[in-house]
């Protein structure tokens, strides 16, 4: 983040332009046309005789009656029959179907049911999504399975997407998916290297985006912001160098959480207070079943 | 006339074996690529009878991994960038080659690895959007439309119709620049410098009405959740307008020049063809799967913001091969001077931030007169605003491709987890597939192809 | 007169095209009618896709009667059968299906049909391996 | 196109009038032969330039002021406030058509020292210290 | 050979979908034609012929090429011509002062704590007439990533980006602004500041 705009030309400018080029710049202006001049534009004008007459272009355009079925998106009441349809034909696996709130599809499955999941989501004819757009994992130290494994699933037959996640921790191999879809061996590599999520059945899981012979996964919530070593070059040893980090001024941690309460409706209520609420229900159904 | 069994069967080996379908291909490429090629098939199944298109293979994909230890002595390891000047950045390609044939590409990545994705997870959604200018960094604006929608998303809003019809204009300059970047250092990869001059001085241009709306050139940090930080300026638009009518010229002055060109040509067409399964289950997305003639196009497909209401069309390519890709590249830019002309006619006058100031910060006049604005204005820039729990996967086709961006929040002003999907990272994945069997004065057009930022590859 | 100039000139034209030739891969087959790169056309449709459908309801029969899975793909299939046998032309198919070309459809039954390949091993109708361990799908914590 | 032919013309016309020793300083201090209408000279006697017959951009244009005859001074850095604004084309006004409001804590513009070592900026802290040191050869009372 | 060698149009989909309706599902029927309708008018034929033999293609870009001699060179000489900029322009920080000379900067720190690179650093006490003003206010510049929320945040305009670009250093040292070398900034560039506040205050 170095700001270095423009270094300046310092008290040693001599003449720079031959003498050619000075000689060539009064002629070529007399011929010359304004740079920033409007001109007339085919573009512009029309539009659509402009696409007709352009026959020469090696590609098709796209009609718009390709996309007419693409006019509401996401269709969420096929997304949710799909989901339910999803978990009647893979009960092994699949541990819950979800539609959230933002209408996006969350199948959550076993961590075993991996690639029969994702495989009966890429190959079966009603589902067709083959394009797993992304891999990614979500660390929650507090859970007993700390990573969450999340695959963004992308069908462009449907032109729907939905979300399989599973979980594991730090030791359980998860299957990879590398067989099904391509994309999976540099996603699975990035999560191994940022998570140390292990993928049994990579066919080259290395660290992808660190540094040689890094130590450690970034990602996790316990690596610490700043790392620990860092690198620079040495001028003796003729090498990079690494040392244990070393910041000029700490990161600095601004307390801006709110003491108040901000979404009330995700709050956890506790037990006695729900047993207590259906105690009260029952009685008044009682009271009014009486009256 | 040797040169086409060299050639051939590279090409051959690509969408040949690696596909259910295979071309009708010579007899001689098996004998040049060795003994790897003849699985893939299974001529006694059932189902088969006598045309190969029938044939279902064992397994469809082949995982094969490049092989570093040197099955031959001719067979040569060698090293290419992450100086060399045509591989767009840091890009750290090891090569197996013989002679000046590519048997295996291995991408090292990462020299460019900042953990942005890290850095989010400590600050507050509104610090966290000016790092989205620096992933892919000649889209700048685009990448945070992504982290801007996926924000308005989780929180249940959206932006006013004035500040979508900014964004939907100010991302098409975005993507003209893009592509202005990728078409023409990819020509410059093959060997012609004009375009690239000619190009960059339209560039420079759009430098400046970025710099106009925002304040910067380049990391221009520009649109906010909820709609964008301040309206265009008087004049903006009749600039752009007059811009606009000299931009579709030079296109012309550049297809003129290079689209035709038998150089050119021999360059890339037919270089680096991928089959549309193969693209998707690559995970590409963008130019890279509508040159092999996929139909897909987030804009259209999937609409956000003010696309719905433009009109145009998108550009599909029939083979797949570099040439194709270059083709849709030109015609996208023509494309979004479309939507651009559109945006500027439709654009209505109106509220460009949406109405909530818990979201947006008060205009200033507002935070020097009303003590609760200016109370806003200090809680805004502190503590920030608060997100509703939940996750979302929110995309946008940023000229490259699927822009993704995976979000989760805990309920904080900070989000909890925020993952970057850039299209590269995967285009690169590809590269030790796709690379196979061409030569190395190829590997560059494929990079170029490509559209390769490190920026967003690395993160 | 002109036929001939044509002529003449495809010779020249190929002479001089051999040169550039050399360099330049072939397209592997210019007969793109599909419109997707890699899908070829497949020479006889009908044969396959009839084909592929038999084979599926017979490979069909490997998975339990109950199993949600075997009877909407069952359905389904005949469905397309019937769809594929009342279709007058290739054009008809696909529209019925709406479908972008037949050539998708038999790609797809393929991938059914090694998906119902994979079934036995992986035997998805049994019940539930494991519960998810407690919070774990609750968010937030 | 008809701007530049003005250009042309003009070029010649001042070309006569103006004696040839101030042509020559003009292209070695410009580096071009270009004429235009002095708009001003700011307090370190670099002078200013209009020729709107050229595109924005190259339509206004700074003489810098050399120490003398024999050293060539061009730094970009050297453009004060006041003229940096027109310069850029922010504004059109300049600061005679339109003089900025005086104030006594204005300072006089100064071009990037960085490098002449003596006069470049040092960072120093501008907080008094949190420990004071104390001479222990005076007991305290 | 000849499809192979030059691109042809290939019809869209649509069209030759429509060519290739059938009654039966027969292969001979089925068949696309090798060569694609356009290549094989005569015309077509001849004009490609006439491109590749005279090299037509090349001819042409040459032209193209030679008109862009006779166009004005858009090459800006920097030193003395500069490209536009706006008054948004965000550069180079300062901070101001009220007109009487007072420094505007009232210590809230809201640009210390919205600052992404955590560039800023703040320390402020209260001065001998009973004012709370900064004793500290650094800005890294080499941290600084010019994102602008600084001066959106400020209550009082005190912390601006200003417009000067040109302060391209020697060492890493002279990147580290202190608070004096910062007023020092807005004093020497007040007038083009206030200017550009006023230009822009439609839209803050």
């Amino acid at each position: 983040m170095v700001a270095l705009i423009f270094l300046p030309l310092h008290r040693c400018k001599m003449m720079s332009s031959s003498a050619l080029r000075c000689l060539a710049r009064p002629v070529a202006g007399l011929l010359t046309r304004r740079v920033l001049a409007p001109t007339s534009s085919r573009l512009l004008s029309d539009v659509n005789d402009f696409y007709k007459s352009h026959k020469a272009r090696d590609v098709i355009i796209r009609r718009e009656d390709d996309v007419a079925e693409c006019a509401t998106y996401p269709d969420v009441d096929r997304l949710e029959k799909f989901g339910q349809y999803v978990a009647t034909i893979l009960p092994k696996y699949v541990q819950d179907v979800r539609m959230t709130s933002l209408n996006e599809l969350e199948i959550l499955i076993h961590p075993e049911g991996v690639v029969p999941v994702l495989g009966m989501l890429r190959d079966h004819t009603n589902a067709q999504f083959k394009g797993l757009m992304e891999i990614t994992a979500v660390d929650v130290p507090s859970r007993p399975y700390r990573f969450e494994l999340v695959y963004c699933l992308l069908s462009h037959h449907y032109n729907s997407r939905c979300i399989v996640k599973t979980y594991t921790d730090e030791l359980t191999p998860v299957d990879s998916v590398t067989a099904l879809f391509k994309s999976a061996d540099f996603g699975e590599r990035e999560v191994w290297d940022m998570f140390g999520v292990f993928f049994s059945g990579h066919p080259d899981l290395r660290r992808i985006l660190t540094d040689y012979g890094f130590d450690g996964h970034p990602f996790r919530k316990d690596f610490p912001l700043t790392g620990y070593t860092e690198v620079r070059y040495d001028n003796e040893l003729g090498r990079v160098v690494y040392e244990p980090v070393e910041v000029a001024q700490e990161f600095r941690k601004f307390e801006m959480d709110t003491p108040w309460e901000l979404f009330p409706n995700y709050r956890e209520v506790p037990q006695h207070l729900l047993e207590a609420a259906a105690e009260k229900a029952a009685q008044e159904e009682g009271a009014d079943e009486k009256k | 006339m040797f040169g086409i069994a060299k050639r051939f069967p590279c090409s051959q080996l690509q969408l040949g074996t690696r596909c259910i379908f295979r071309w009708t291909a010579g007899a001689d490429l098996e004998k040049a690529m060795g003994p790897e090629q003849d699985q893939g098939y299974r001529r006694d199944h059932p189902l088969t009878y006598d045309t190969s298109e029938t044939a279902i293979p064992e397994n469809e994909i082949d995982m094969s991994v490049p092989q570093y230890k040197c099955p031959d002595e001719r067979l040569l390891t060698m090293n290419f960038g992450p100086q060399h000047p045509a591989a767009h950045g840091v890009l750290r390609l090891m090569l197996q080659t013989k002679g000046e044939q590519v048997f295996a590409a291995d991408p090292h990545i990462g020299l460019l690895h900042r953990g942005t994705e890290k850095l989010i997870e400590y600050k507050t959604y509104t610090q966290a959007m000016p790092y989205f200018d620096r992933l892919d960094y000649v889209s700048m604006m685009y990448n945070e439309w992504g982290f801007c929608l996926a924000v308005e998303r989780l929180l249940g809003i959206e932006a006013p119709i004035r500040a979508q019809y900014i964004r939907v204009l100010m991302g098409e300059m975005t993507r003209i620049l893009n592509h202005i970047m990728a078409v023409t250092t990819h020509i410059l990869d093959v060997g012609a410098t004009t375009p690239f001059l000619w190009l960059f001085e339209e560039r420079e241009k759009m430098m400046e009405f970025y710099e106009r709306v925002s304040g910067a050139r380049l990391h221009a940090a520009y649109f906010r959740v909820g709609g964008v930080s301040q309206d265009l300026p008087i004049g903006f638009l009749d600039d752009v307008y007059d811009w606009m009518k000299t931009f579709s010229e030079r296109l012309d002055d550049v297809e003129e020049l290079v689209t035709y060109n038998r150089i050119w040509r021999s360059r890339t067409v037919g270089i680096c063809p991928i089959t549309l399964d193969n693209a998707i289950s690559w995970g590409m997305s963008g130019v890279m799967i509508r040159g092999s003639g996929g139909r897909w196009d987030l804009r259209k497909s999937q609409p956000y913001d003010a696309y719905s209401l433009v009109d145009f069309d998108v550009p599909v390519g029939r083979h797949g091969d570099v040439y194709d890709r270059y083709m849709c590249r030109m015609e996208e830019m023509r494309q979004s001077l479309r939507i651009m002309h559109q945006c500027m006619n439709d654009m209505p006058e109106g509220d460009i931030k949406i109405d909530d100031a818990k979201i947006s910060p008060p205009s200033r006049h507002e935070m020097k007169n009303s003590m609760e604005a200016l109370i806003h204005q200090f809680k805004f820039y502190t503590q920030g605003f608060q997100v509703p729990p939940g996750s979302t996967y929110t995309v946008v086709e940023a000229p490259k491709g699927e822009f993704g961006v995976y979000l989760v929040s805990d309920g904080s002003s900070k989000p909890y987890r925020c993952k970057i999907r850039p299209p590269g990272f995967y285009h690169l994945g590809a590269m030790k597939d796709v690379a196979r069997g061409f030569y190395i004065a190829d590997i560059v057009a494929i990079i170029g192809t490509m559209d390769l930022v490190f920026g967003e590859v690395d993160r | 007169m002109s036929c001939e100039l044509d002529l003449l000139f495809k010779l020249i034209f190929i002479l001089l095209k051999l040169n550039t030739m050399s360099r330049k891969v072939k397209l592997p087959n210019p007969r793109l009618i599909t419109g997707i790169v890699g899908r070829d056309v497949v020479k006889d449709p009908y044969f396959s896709l009839s084909r592929l459908y038999q084979t599926t309801l017979k490979e069909l029969e490997t998975l339990p009667k109950s199993y949600p899975y075997r009877i909407e793909t069952e359905r389904l299939t005949k469905e397309r059968m019937g769809l594929l046998e009342k279709a007058k032309s290739v054009v008809e198919f696909e529209q019925a299906l709406n479908a972008r070309c037949i050539e998708n459809v038999i790609q797809e039954a393929k991938s059914e049909l090694l998906l119902i390949r994979k079934l036995p091993n992986w035997a998805p109708w049994e019940p539930l391996i494991g519960e998810a361990p407690e919070n774990q799908w609750k968010w937030p914590i | 196109m008809a701007g530049n032919i003005g250009t042309f013309v003009g070029f010649f016309k001042k070309m006569a009038s103006a004696p040839l020793y101030y042509t020559v300083n003009k292209y070695v201090n410009c580096n071009e032969f270009r004429y235009g209408t002095l708009v001003g000279t700011d307090d370190n006697g670099n002078e200013y330039y209009e020729n709107n017959d050229y595109f924005l951009g190259r339509n206004r244009w700074i003489q810098y002021k050399n120490p003398n005859w024999f050293i060539l001074h061009s730094d970009a850095s050297d453009i004060p406030a006041e003229w940096h604004a027109w310069m850029h084309y922010m504004t059109d006004d300049t600061p005679i058509t339109k003089p900025p409001a005086e104030r006594k804590f204005h300072m006089e513009h100064r071009p990037n020292m960085s490098p002449i070592f003596k006069e470049r900026y040092t960072p120093s802290t501008t907080t008094k210290p949190k420990i004071q040191s104390w001479s222990p050869a005076q007991p305290k009372e | 050979m000849f499809r192979v060698l030059q691109r042809v149009n290939l019809t869209a989909r649509g069209s030759n979908v429509s060519k290739r309706a059938m009654g039966s599902y027969y292969p001979a029927n089925y068949h696309d034609s090798e060569v694609p309708e356009e290549a094989k008018t005569l015309s077509h034929v001849s004009e490609q012929n006439f491109t590749t033999i005279f090299g037509m293609e090349m001819l042409r870009g040459s032209a193209v090429l030679f008109s862009y001699f006779f166009r004005e060179p858009v090459t800006i000489s920097y030193p003395w011509e500069k490209g536009p900029l706006s008054p948004r322009f965000r550069g180079e920080h300062a901070l101001r002062r009220y007109p009487n000379g007072e420094e505007r900067c009232i210590a809230c720190k809201l640009c210390e704590a919205i600052c992404p690179a955590q560039a800023i650093t703040i320390e402020a006490e209260e001065r001998e007439d009973g004012s709370r003003r900064t004793t500290r206010y650094d800005i890294d510049m080499t941290k600084c990533i010019f994102c602008g929320f600084c001066q959106e945040a400020c209550p009082v305009d005190a912390i601006v980006e200003g417009p000067n670009f040109e302060y391209a250093t020697r060492t890493h040292e002279e990147l580290l602004y202190n608070k004096e070398k910062l007023l020092n900034n807005g004093d020497r560039w007040e007038k083009e500041i206030a200017a550009n506040i006023d230009a822009d205050y439609l839209y803050r």
